[in-house]
């Protein structure tokens, strides 16, 4: 059929056949999986190879389609809408000579890919429907009707090191090295405790003595807690020489620290 | 996990001699029938005693079930035993009735499996609709589709491949054999190849969210 | 590879011949592989062409899986395809996990092995928790401990001992090349990072004065 014929029956009269095509796509739209279906449907009509396929003939189809559509008080998707604004555009890009000043894609290029992709996508219903017609797994060929499961056993193998045995064992022996710092709060004396002491002791010396002295009873024999009880103690005393309550000296490098109350008090 | 390298259970390191091969031909034949699902030559290979040659075993058994009810065939890197197709009238009883598939899904599936790895954006191009979550969803669930790995273009979009499940489906060696593929490939119909006028990737719009104008895009340019 | 096959569905009563009994002999395997339930002769008969011999084409099936992999077998009155026995085995995946000894379990035996022969209140003690029996059966089952002789105390309670297996396991020439605590320390193999989860409050070398006495009690029993 002549292209320039089927071009005119869109517009003007046309067969009872042809109308009542027409129409049966119109009432179909639902049936349409969006503008590209519908374009492809459309070229089919031109009966060629979708590579030769008038894109230009092809926007009219669709515009024609849109139009009838609307008369029809069908409702349409946007995106029906969108593609016939689209191919208006194409179609005047494809029928007004190139404008120089313009550096799109010309409308060769993109007549070009929209047949592509008509293309492109009739191909993959072809394949689709290849696909579909293959032998299918439980319909043509079957699996194994009583597949044995494959039990997994579990051996276990434990596994140890001297090393391990030996750190287990160091671990067990030093446990109480490894007390946690909560559990070692008898052993440290507070800076707030020993500044509490102190305060309380303080008023009362206005002689030199060794902060040592000061150490409360309980704290100078046991090592860890006289370490704690000393730094706690001088640590203290600084505090207390800051705020101008005592004077603290010593004579020499590792000789005993001494303090005595501030004399103007 | 526990495949290929674990020597199986009683593996005195070659001790013993391995089975003769018409032996370990048996057992490739047992483990193969006693299971629904392709198991692969290390698979198989694991549960063997040491020493032993799955493949050359597997060669083997294929030759012996040529032509007969049953054939060892291949499913990607596994292997199976299947019912003969022309025997399909036998098993009227074991047919399992499946939900027919709606032609989006059958769509989609065919271009996951001949444009893998292939991500949302590129099926909504080449379908020129959107793609529901349902369509994708239900493909995962029948196990024919997955994701693959994401692209590295902007916005990093998954990707969908097809499963060795997809291959058993419908009887395919690999995806290479899948019908048609060739002359889709010589005709140029596989190639991704962008709007005029955009610049490059389609892929950057592949946003979880897919609103209703997401497709027109395609072409409005 | 099908070829031969008659085309059988369209089974006008006789108007074909019946299939050769190498093709009666497929049919009957590709029923047996792909039902779930075994199939008695007359079944398979009425799913046959007309004319077929179930019986004799059985016979030939059985045959032909003689000494296979799988086997044709009775079951009941019906016919299945089941994995050869001697194969089972291979149903079986072995994983072979190689797993740490919990720590309750490696101080216990830490214990026997320096302190043997031990009580379990004396294991008590030591640990300063509770011993599970399951901890000393799992050490008595890997061969590592064992029951020594009964203590001539009140109750008489039984003591445990490390074996000779222990001894090779660890690579020991006898109990007593236990190093002790001091020799561990020097030699750097005491980590005296406080267990997970306990603070230290003590510098490393903090214990090597704290008690003095302790880690001699360890060696002198």
């Amino acid at each position: 059929m002549a292209n320039d014929g089927w071009q005119d029956s869109v517009v003007r009269g046309q067969s009872v056949a042809e109308r009542l095509a027409e129409e049966a796509l119109i009432v179909d739209v639902d049936g349409f999986e969006g503008p590209l279906d519908l374009l492809l449907s459309l070229s089919r009509t031109q009966k060629v190879d979708l590579r030769k396929v008038s894109v230009l003939m092809l926007a009219e189809q669709y515009l024609a389609f849109i139009e009838r559509a609307k008369s029809l008080r069908i409702e349409l998707a946007a995106d029906y809408l969108v593609m016939a604004a689209w191919l208006a555009f194409l179609k005047s890009r494809l029928l007004l000579p190139p404008d120089p000043s313009d550096d799109g894609p010309s409308g060769e290029d993109l007549a070009a890919h929209l047949a592509f992709q008509l293309e492109r996508l009739a191909g993959m219903r072809e394949v689709a429907k290849k696909l579909m017609a293959r032998d299918q797994l439980g319909r043509d060929f079957f699996a194994r009707g009583v597949p044995e499961t494959v039990t997994r056993t579990k051996a276990v193998t434990y596994s140890a090191t001297l090393l391990d045995l030996m750190q287990a064992y160091a671990r067990i022996r030093t446990r109480d090295d490894f007390r946690p710092f909560v559990m070692d709060r008898d052993s440290v004396l507070t800076m707030e405790e020993a500044l509490e002491r102190m305060r309380g002791l303080i008023g009362y010396v206005g002689e030199w003595t060794t902060i040592e002295s000061y150490l409360p009873d309980g704290w100078t024999v046991d090592p860890t807690r006289r370490v704690s009880a000393t730094a706690a103690t001088f640590a203290a005393s600084l505090e207390l020489v800051k705020a101008g309550r005592a004077e603290i000296r010593q004579a020499e490098v590792f000789a005993p620290i001494e303090i005595r109350r501030t004399t103007r008090q | 996990m526990m495949d290929d390298a674990l020597p199986p259970a009683e593996n005195g390191p070659s001790l013993f001699k391995a089975p003769p091969i018409a032996e370990q031909e048996r057992m490739i034949e047992a483990m193969l029938f006693a299971s629904a699902d392709p198991l692969t030559v290390p698979q198989l290979a694991a549960r063997m005693p040491h020493g032993c040659d799955a493949s050359e075993a597997l060669a083997h058994l294929r030759k012996r079930y040529d032509g007969r009810g049953v054939r060892v065939v291949k499913v990607g890197e596994a292997w199976a035993i299947r019912t003969a197709p022309d025997l399909a009238f036998l098993m009227q009883n074991e047919v399992v009735e499946t939900r027919k598939l709606s032609r989006a899904a059958i769509e989609t599936l065919a271009i996951v499996a001949y444009h893998q790895p292939v991500t949302r954006a590129e099926i909504e191009e080449i379908r020129g609709v959107s793609v529901s979550r349902g369509t994708l969803d239900l493909l995962i669930e029948l196990g024919w589709i997955r994701l693959g790995r994401r692209r590295m273009t902007p916005g990093r979009p998954v990707t969908f491949v097809a499963t060795q499940d997809f291959l058993d489906h419908f009887g395919l060696e690999n995806a290479r054999d899948l019908p048609g593929l060739a002359e889709l490939r010589s005709a140029g119909l596989l190639d991704s190849r962008p709007p005029p006028g955009r610049v490059s990737t389609v892929e950057d719009n592949d946003d979880e969210v897919i609103d209703p104008d997401d497709q027109s895009e395609m072409f409005d340019e």
